[in-house]
């Protein structure tokens, strides 16, 4: 038996899920651009399940542009990463916390 | 081959920003570039494509078209992107803000509202609006030596992400459920659909929504807002306050309104708390700031929550209301913080609603120029902040949302408070200090405030002709 | 022709308060006089005018321009010349006339621009009086209603500075301002009935009403009316302001609260007497208030020590017999009356001037006594004066109150009649208390005057009446002994029957059986009344010139009733208990500390507050963690999936 | 014959003036011109109103100098302009204080001279316009684009709690009417569904038949902005703070040209389109109405401050006004309007003289005053008058207002009559006390003894009050008769849409 | 099938490991694991060109930029002292919250994609889509989009040297933080 379409979406859901909650439980920077990554390569498995599916070449092409777009962010967020530890020592996103309210 | 005709617009603005950027590789050091003027040529060349393109609905590849919505959108980011440029000039002067780059990311994310405004395609909408942001992210911690203006920066790109994500996520049940991205395909699946909806539906409809509500700052997804406001540099925020909104609300009307369209019973309705919400969230909480910035940030987000409900209204009226309330907007949130942008100074920022105290002695300009913005913003006639709301408030009556709209009237009402607040500090209560606590003002900036007032007064007092362009151009594709 | 005599007074008015204080006081009252004698001339050629058309059809109508119109409602300025009007202009302009003569020498203190101010005032009074009587509609009458209120406020309050003299002059203006209430409801009531104000018209229109029409409106509008009566004429439960109105200068007393102002009540009532006789509930109560106003101000006339306010009281004890004669439906007895007091209230309360000005304002009886040797002219005229309000033959006054006791008691009002004849008995007794008090007995050397008041500088030495004040007080008595003869014959009411809209017939009027009846007891009567008078001035001779021990002897005995009238049966408290603290202390305390700032703008203010505090509250939200924010848009995600999905 | 303009240049005057002021340069030196120059235009507005009058149609009940431009076409919405009697009068009404108030602040106003009398003139500029729009939008244009002028008026040059008292007026006013402006969109787009056009053409929606049970929700609507404008009990708190905060002229102005305002669009707005649940409404409105005359004369007697006081009686006299409009007959209705020119003169008036006085003590309490007869007697003699034609005295203006208005209530509703008519008492009571404790008795305070009597500026200012005051007591037909054939216009226009409540159009 | 199972368990264990380790370090390796565990999936899924670039371009490239940024800034281990902050939203709250919020999201999400019905079923016997017709599609289809990522790609260039380079202007002293 092979595994179906609603499996693969599942597994990406749970991958997906995974992804958000390690928003959340992490107190490093790092890991938390990490876990976005999780939700997006979460994302990608869903486009290539349903290219798959539709048996069309473009679930596979949106894929490269989504890992364009987790390059360009992890660059950019990686550099604000690195602007930050220069201003505060620090990767715990509780300590940025001059702009409130 | 298809016509390239509709993304000239776009390609003007990128290759200004191309062009800034080799200007500035090829500067030496201390020497003075012009580069500015770059992008005013970009732009003012976007403009130019904008009219000649008008009513003829071009289209690239299928994915991107020019149509007079997108068309008109354009033309309200080229106005942003003007405006932007001129107040840019003294931030940038100020701060020592790398000249080239700041123009150069200015164009590009302008670059990339234009394409959201004007795409057709999910993919599309999503590369621009990563395009944009990722501009936008960094322009917003673009003043590297100021911790505030990184953790801005961050809180934005991490939010912004992490919200990306989940819109992504919706493309991704589309595409399952339409098999394709482009929305006119996606629209003609969705009809047959409509009437038996699939719990996918929902994830998609749930998930692109959730996308655009954090871009426009709808809340719950605002909380970025404030903090992002605060710490950009004040002629960035101006920026994206205005041209993020514009570019994702016209990403958002078309892809609601036309892809979507079948199914408006069902995103109108997780729609309207969410508009209320924003109105009430946007102008309640703004009414405790006691930075400017600030408070025009939650002001923003209501005048986001006022957009929703010209969305949700979803008629001819709505659609048109969009157009014209984000034109409105653009000129007058501009114009707001093109004053505080003069008004700042190295050593202090006086963004602070006390800072404004007096400034009527000091500045009387700037304290008419701020308060006609304010006004406009509380929606006085006869400014055009007045004409964009009764706009709105009209398209509401008319789809029978009366509570939202009775919602909007009210949290007007509360937010021309704390407009009103630094119309008081200006007027009303003495300066402490001596006048030459703000500096003078350069002379671009200066005309393009004044420019901008004139404009929200003739939009105020004679609208008719951009209602009409309004209402042309939703006309052409909805 | 009418016009002109409220016209010369206003002239007079505009002359003396626009440049008055830039002419000299000569000039001023010469002014003031010269328009009010115009007037007076005027009204004369007038009246005899009026007296040569044919007796049914005597009026002369003038109408100046229309006034109001809305809609259906319209009022003219018209001025109505009858009999009745004609009596009371000739009062007006007559003992106007003389007491403005008597003012150029008892107002001779008052600087230049004070001067010009008082008769400024009086002659405005004027004008607005005989518009009050001209007036041929409600609304007309109205407007000269409340100006000569006006008149009186600014007349009584003249000496400004003195509290109590501003004090009484709003007092009385806005007791009179009650009155008005019920007036002015009385006339909207009118007009809704009627669509008219005219008061023919009006007249016409109730003589066409049966009785069980008429019954309720008509004495719904009467009580409205009377109401109005009673506050502009000083009757219970609004007589309060009169007795205070003595801190006017004595002859705008004399003018305004004895004569002329305080009668327009009766005079308003005489002329909707077709209205008032439809009404008899209405009636009733007119006659028993007027007695019991009769009554009670008698009885705290009795012991006054201040002899401004013993002729007070005696003006409101004296309007109430008035009142009876108009409630027992003897209109013209009640106009006869009017015009008798006119002439002896006036001498009296001139006279009393006259005293008070030689004794430098001197007001307090116990401090007088003897005066009858120094002061001859003021003695022999107010004594005349006095004779008459007793109630003596010939005096004048003789012949109108008998008429109206006659009229009640042959109306079959007996117990009115017998209320009315004792205080015929009290009024004899207090006023001859004031002369032997004022004029007779040992005399008081010592006259601390009252510092602000005008002629203080010569206390010194006493002096009678000067030569304008000599002249009114003799014209005027010389009125107080003949006035009375014009009723011999019954001339005055026959010449006054058509203004009250021809014979009475109505269920007050006399039967002709009744009439015949009386006619035997007419003498008997008469002869009853002089008894009483006489018997009231042996009471007053006895216990205050024979035997003045006795009489702190039975104040002493009775010093309980004697405190209670001394205190004017405490009305002045009471009203101001029950009425005045507690709406002073509702409005302050309770309406605007408590509802309007307590709650009503609390509720205002609190809306901000709320905003504000939900403000202050919300922001903590943004609480500067990322991971914060993150988890808001994470929930809205979830709440908008679980909308959908749980829908 | 009229080709010319006259009721947009009445509009355009007083801002090209503002405009012209904006160009002079703000030295205090140049006080004297700019204050030459805004009296001047402001006189040349007052003498066109009166050229109005002059040739204006007394006899016809319709719009007279209409002008109608297409201005937002997609909307139906047009710059219509138009007078009837009931506008005329208060467009002149307009025209006459604004001079006055001017003028009344020629001293007391030293900073900023010239962004005052700007805003004075676009204050004119915006009231004016009120009154003369027939297009609903219009309107509401001009209703709300005159509260900025005001509020900076109150809050630049008004006294210690100023921003306080201004921000409450704006926000209190403006939550009023933004569900005027709701009401306002929702009948043009009935208009829509019922004909196919949006119009906010008021001619056009008089014609609209309305749903009674929508027509009270509109109603509601309109009758809440006017009610907090009038101010009607319980909706008038801001009023007593924005008049003792506001300076002389925003007081001036304030009574006498705004408030009416909220009257005016009663009889124009909220009755005519609305006549059903006008009909409903009526007796709550002149319920609210009569308590407002009592008890605003009640705390108007206790006020230590004498410009609260004078607010608290407009309070007062207001609701004499919408009482008269409620009867909805022609003697309330035309002694309302009536009344709300009287109400313009003498509370106009009254704020003059406490403006006169607090310039020259620099305080509003009673208690601070005494025996100014004697010092000032000419001031105290306006005073005087004025405060007689606020108390209704025959023969000024008062009287023939609040006569009508009673006779209108009566007609109506005795039980309201005779209750409002307490305010007679009342009125004399809070006015008289007021005017003894300032002006009688011995002169107790030193600071007192040496006040100046009127000045001759002030002379301009107070006669011109005074003898309006007189004239439209002693001649009330003039004015009342170019008021009637609109006032019957309207009134049958109510009366007929209440008797027919008529089914709600449908397309 | 088993294949599938073995793929999933590995991804999803790893990925659960990497936001459970407290050393960025050992994150970024295990995620590399995740995304090997995913590339196998690509290749079941008939996607092998996607794998390839899985492994490449994700693994190879975006996570040694990670690593190199951990390694860079020299801060292994998250610091827990933070906890002690006034606010109480700011404690282990949104933490809980936000896990608490991550399961109700993944129930949602099953519970839709459960109900799916049609999806239940199994893939088309599809041949894999070759390198070939992606290219081909990628240079025609896709022209524009990928010309736009070029643009993106710029951005982000220009922005992560704007954001990353030592300021120079002014001598590079921290600001001092500001309350």
């Amino acid at each position: 038996m092979m595994p179906t379409l609603n499996d693969y979406l599942v597994l990406s859901a749970i991958l997906f899920a995974i992804g958000t909650a390690g928003v959340f439980v992490r107190r490093n920077l790092i890991t938390i651009l990490l876990s976005i990554e999780i939700m997006l390569n979460a994302v990608n498995l869903s486009f290539v399940a349903f290219g798959r599916s539709l048996g069309t070449a473009d679930g596979q092409i949106i894929v490269f542009f989504v890992m364009t777009v987790a390059a360009a962010e992890a660059a950019v967020g990686l550099a604000i990463v690195i602007g930050m530890f220069r201003h505060r020592e620090s990767l715990n996103p509780d300590t940025f916390t001059s702009l409130k309210w | 081959m298809a016509s390239l005709n509709a993304i000239v617009p776009m390609l003007c603005v990128a290759a200004a920003g191309i062009a800034a950027m080799i200007a500035e590789a090829f500067t030496s050091p201390g020497e003075r570039m012009p580069i500015a003027p770059l992008g005013v040529i970009g732009l003012v060349g976007a403009g130019l494509a904008v009219a000649a393109l008008w009513g003829h609905n071009a289209s690239s590849f299928g994915l991107v078209a020019a149509d007079n919505f997108g068309l008109f959108v354009t033309g309200i980011l080229v106005v942003v992107g003007l405006l932007s440029i001129a107040i840019s000039g003294p931030t940038i002067e100020r701060e020592g803000l790398p000249r080239g780059e700041y123009y150069a990311l200015m164009l590009f994310a302008i670059a990339g509202m234009i394409l959201m405004a004007t795409a057709t395609d999910l993919l599309v909408i999503f590369l621009a609006l990563e395009v944009l942001s990722i501009g936008v992210y960094v322009l917003t911690g673009i003043r590297r030596d100021s911790p505030v203006s990184t953790e801005a920066a961050f809180k934005y790109f991490l939010l912004g992400a992490f919200a990306s994500a989940f819109f992504l996520y919706g493309i991704a049940f589309t595409y399952g459920l339409t098999g394709s991205t482009r929305l006119d395909r996606i629209g003609s699946v969705i009809a047959a659909q409509a009437l038996t909806p699939a719990p996918m539906h929902w994830l998609a409809l749930g998930l692109l929504l959730v996308g655009f509500a954090f871009k426009v700052s709808a809340v719950p997804f605002h909380m970025w807002t404030p903090d992002a406001y605060e710490g950009a540099p004040s002629a960035v925020t101006g920026f994206m306050s205005t041209g993020v909104k514009a570019a994702a609300f016209a990403a958002f009307v078309r892809v609601f309104l036309s892809a979507f369209e079948p199914l408006r019973a069902s995103w109108s309705a997780a729609l309207w708390p969410i508009a209320a919400a924003t109105m009430i969230v946007g102008t309640v909480v703004g009414v405790a700031q006691t930075n400017v910035k600030r408070m025009l940030a939650y002001s923003s987000i209501a005048h986001g929550g006022y957009l929703l409900l010209a969305l949700i209204s979803g008629n001819d009226v709505g659609k048109g209301a969009v157009l014209f309330y984000l034109l409105t907007y653009a000129l007058t949130n501009l114009g707001a913080f093109g004053v505080i942008v003069l008004l700042e100074d190295h050593d202090r920022p006086n963004d602070r609603v006390a800072d404004y105290a007096g400034l009527w002695n000091d500045h009387p300009a700037l304290a008419a120029l701020m308060t006609i913005f304010l006004l406009s913003l509380g929606g006085f006639p006869p400014m055009a902040g007045f004409i964009a709301k009764w706009y709105v408030f009209s398209a509401a009556v008319k789809a029978g949302y009366v509570w939202l709209a009775i919602i909007g009237v009210l949290t007007s009402v509360v937010s021309v408070f704390f407009y009103l607040r630094i119309v008081v500090m200006m007027y009303m209560t003495p300066g402490g200090e001596s006048i030459s606590r703000f500096p003078s003002v350069p002379k671009i900036a200066g005309a393009a405030l004044v420019l901008s007032a004139l404009a929200i007064f003739y939009l105020g007092i004679l609208p008719t002709r951009f209602i009409d362009l309004a209402a042309a151009s939703i006309s052409s594709i909805f | 022709m009418l016009l002109l005599i409220a016209l010369f007074p206003l002239a007079g008015f505009l002359v003396n308060s626009s440049f008055g204080r830039r002419i000299s006081k000569g000039a001023a009252g010469a002014v003031a006089c010269g328009a009010i004698i115009l007037s007076f001339a005027v009204s004369v050629a007038a009246v005899a005018r009026l007296a040569g058309m044919p007796p049914d059809d005597r009026a002369i109508t003038q109408t100046v321009f229309t006034w109001i119109t809305s809609g259906d409602f319209s009022v003219n300025l018209t001025l109505r010349l009858d009999p009745l009007s004609s009596v009371m202009i000739l009062v007006i302009t007559g003992i106007g006339s003389l007491i403005h003569i008597y003012s150029t020498a008892y107002m001779h203190e008052e600087s230049g621009s004070e001067y010009a101010r008082y008769f400024s005032y009086l002659n405005l009074f004027a004008a607005f009086m005989l518009v009050l009587v001209l007036g041929s509609s409600f609304l007309i009458m109205f407007v000269g209603w409340e100006g000569v209120g006006l008149c009186s406020y600014l007349l009584v309050g003249f000496w400004y500075q003195k509290k109590s003299a501003s004090d009484a002059g709003k007092k009385a203006f806005i007791v009179n301002r009650i009155g008005d209430w019920g007036f002015i409801l009385g006339v909207l009531l009118i007009f809704t009935r009627f669509g008219s104000l005219d008061f023919q018209d009006v007249a016409r229109a109730v003589a066409q009403l049966s009785p069980e029409q008429a019954f309720g409106t008509l004495s719904l509008i009467t009580l409205f009316l009377f109401i109005g009566a009673t506050g502009k004429s000083a009757q219970i439960p609004l007589f309060v302001w009169l007795p205070d109105a003595m801190e006017g200068p004595t002859p705008v007393s004399a003018l305004i609260h004895a004569a002329t102002m305080v009668t327009a009540g009766v005079y308003m009532i005489g002329r909707n007497a077709v209205l008032f006789g439809h009404a008899p509930l209405t009636m009733n109560i007119v006659a028993i208030v007027g007695t019991a106003t009769a009554f009670f101000a008698g009885t705290i006339a009795l012991v006054q020590n201040d002899i401004k306010k013993v002729l007070a009281y005696s003006t409101v004890s004296q309007l109430g017999y008035k009142f009876l004669a108009m409630g027992v439906g003897a209109f013209s007895a009640g106009i006869f009356h009017l015009y008798t007091h006119a002439f002896f209230k006036a001498l009296l309360f001139l006279g009393s001037g006259a005293v008070i000005h030689a004794l430098g304002g001197e007001q307090d009886m116990r401090r007088m006594g003897g005066l009858k040797d120094q002061l001859p002219i003021t003695y022999w005229t107010f004594l005349i004066g006095t004779i008459a309000i007793a109630g003596i033959p010939p005096f004048a006054g003789f012949f109108s109150k008998d008429e109206i006791l006659f009229k009640s008691f042959s109306g079959g009002h007996t117990l009115l009649w017998f209320v009315g004849i004792v205080t015929a008995l009290l009024t004899a007794c207090y006023m001859f208390r004031l002369v032997f008090l004022t004029f007779f007995g040992p005399r008081h050397q010592e006259h601390p005057a009252n510092p602000d008041h005008p002629g203080n500088s010569e206390h010194h030495h006493l002096h009678d009446a000067p030569m304008p004040m000599a002249i009114a007080l003799v014209v005027l008595a010389i009125g107080s002994v003949a006035a009375g003869w014009v009723s011999v014959g019954g001339r005055f009411e026959k010449f006054l029957e058509p203004s009250f809209g021809g014979p009475l017939t109505g269920s007050v009027g006399l039967q002709a059986d009744q009439a015949a009846a009386a006619g035997s007891s007419e003498t008997a009567l008469m002869i009853l009344s002089v008894a009483v008078a006489v018997a009231g001035i042996g009471l007053a001779w006895y216990f205050f010139l024979r035997n003045r021990k006795a009489a702190g002897q039975m104040a002493e005995s009775f010093s309980g009733v004697h405190t209670v009238l001394e205190h004017k049966y405490y009305l002045d408290e009471i009203y101001d208990a029950a009425v005045v603290q507690p709406v002073k202390i509702v409005s302050e305390e309770g309406l605007w500390k408590g509802v309007d700032v307590g709650v009503i703008d609390r509720v205002v203010n609190g809306v901000a507050q709320f905003v504000g505090g939900t403000s202050e509250v919300l922001r903590l939200i943004q609480s500067g963690s990322v991971r914060v924010y993150a988890a808001s848009v994470f929930f809205g995600v979830v709440l908008v999936l679980g909308y959908y999905l749980w829908r | 014959m009229m080709a010319f303009p006259i009721l947009t240049s009445l509009v355009a005057l007083p801002i090209a003036g503002a405009l012209v002021l904006l160009f002079v340069p703000a030295d205090e030196h140049n006080d004297g011109t700019v204050r030459a120059i805004a009296l001047i235009v402001s006189l040349l507005v007052f003498a066109e109103t009166l050229l109005l009058w002059y040739h204006f149609n007394a006899a016809s009940p319709d719009f007279q100098f209409i002008e109608r431009h297409n201005w937002i076409p997609a909307f139906g919405i047009s710059y219509f302009v138009g007078v009837d009697g009931i506008s005329l009068l208060l467009v002149v009404l307009t025209g006459f204080l604004t001079p006055i108030a001017l003028l009344g602040s020629w001293e007391s106003v030293h900073r900023k001279t010239k962004a005052f009398a700007m805003f004075i003139l676009l204050l004119e500029a915006a009231m004016i316009g009120v009154f003369i729009s027939l297009d609903l939008f219009l309107f509401y244009v001009f209703w709300d684009a005159m509260l900025i002028p005001m509020y900076f008026l109150i809050g630049i040059w008004g006294y210690d709690r100023r921003i306080y008292a201004a921000v409450k007026f704006l926000l209190y006013t403006m939550a009023g009417s933004v569900l005027m402006l709701l009401a306002i969109l929702g009948l043009a787009y009935l208009h829509s569904t019922a004909t196919g056009s949006y119009s906010f053409d008021l001619l056009q929606l008089y014609d609209l038949s309305i749903a009674p049970k929508t027509q009270v929700w509109f109603f509601l609507a309109f009758a809440l902005a006017f009610a907090i404008k009038v101010p009607l009990f319980p909706f008038h708190t801001w009023l007593p703070d924005a008049h003792v905060e506001a300076p002389t002229a925003g007081s001036v102005i304030l009574a006498g040209v705004l408030l009416k305002m909220g009257t005016y669009g009663l009889v124009r707005f909220a009755f005519p389109l609305f006549p059903a649940a006008a009909q409903l409404f009526a007796p709550i409105l002149a319920t609210l109405a009569v308590v407002g005359i009592i008890y605003g004369a009640l705390v108007a007697m206790v006020q230590p401050d004498m410009k609260k006081l004078v607010a608290y009686s407009s309070v007062s006299h207001l609701g004499f006004v919408v009482l008269g409009i409620s009867a909805m007959n022609m003697q309330g209705v035309q002694g309302a309007v009536y009344q709300m020119l009287n109400h313009g003169v003498s509370t106009g008036g009254l704020f003059l003289i406490v403006g006169m006085l607090s310039d020259r003590r620099h305080t509003r309490l009673i208690s601070e005053y005494g025996g100014l007869k004697k010092v000032t007697p000419h001031l105290v003699a306006a005073f005087l008058i004025i405060t007689l034609s606020s108390i209704g005295l025959p023969g000024l203006n008062g009287f023939v207002g609040e006569f009508l208005i009673l006779l209108g209530a009566f007609r109506w509703n005795p039980k309201m009559a005779a209750f409002a008519a307490t305010g007679v008492i009342l009125s004399a009571t809070y006015m008289l006390w007021m005017f003894q404790r300032v002006n009688y008795g011995p002169v107790t305070n030193e600071k007192n003894a040496k006040l100046v009597d009127l000045r001759p500026r002030e002379w301009f200012v107070i006669v011109p009050i005074i003898a309006m005051a007189i004239l439209m007591g002693v001649l009330p037909n003039l004015f009342l008769k170019p008021i009637e054939p609109s006032v019957r216009r309207m009134l049958n226009q109510v009366q007929q849409g209440a008797a027919s409540p008529r089914i709600e159009a449908r397309r | 099938m088993t294949l599938f199972y073995l793929f999933g368990a590995v991804a999803v264990i790893a990925s659960l490991l990497v936001i459970a380790q407290r050393n960025p370090i050992y994150s970024v390796l295990l995620l590399i694991a995740s995304f090997g565990a995913l590339s196998g999936l690509y290749v079941l899924l008939q996607a092998p060109f996607v794998a390839v670039t899985q492994i490449i371009v994700y693994a190879g490239a975006i996570m040694v930029l990670f690593l190199f940024v951990v390694m860079l800034l020299n801060a292994p281990h998250e610091e827990t002292e933070h906890d002690e902050k006034i606010h109480p939203l700011r404690r282990p709250g949104p933490m809980r919250f936000g896990a608490v919020l991550a399961a109700v999201l993944l129930v949602e999400l099953l519970w839709a994609l459960t109900r799916a019905g049609s999806e239940g079923t199994a893939f088309p016997g599809a041949d894999v889509i070759s390198v070939r017709a992606i290219g081909k599609a990628l240079f025609t289809d896709y022209a524009f989009p990928f010309e736009v990522t070029s643009l993106l790609i710029i951005v982000a260039m220009v922005g992560a040297v704007v954001l990353a380079k030592r300021d120079t202007r002014r001598g590079g002293a921290p600001a001092p933080p500001t309350p």
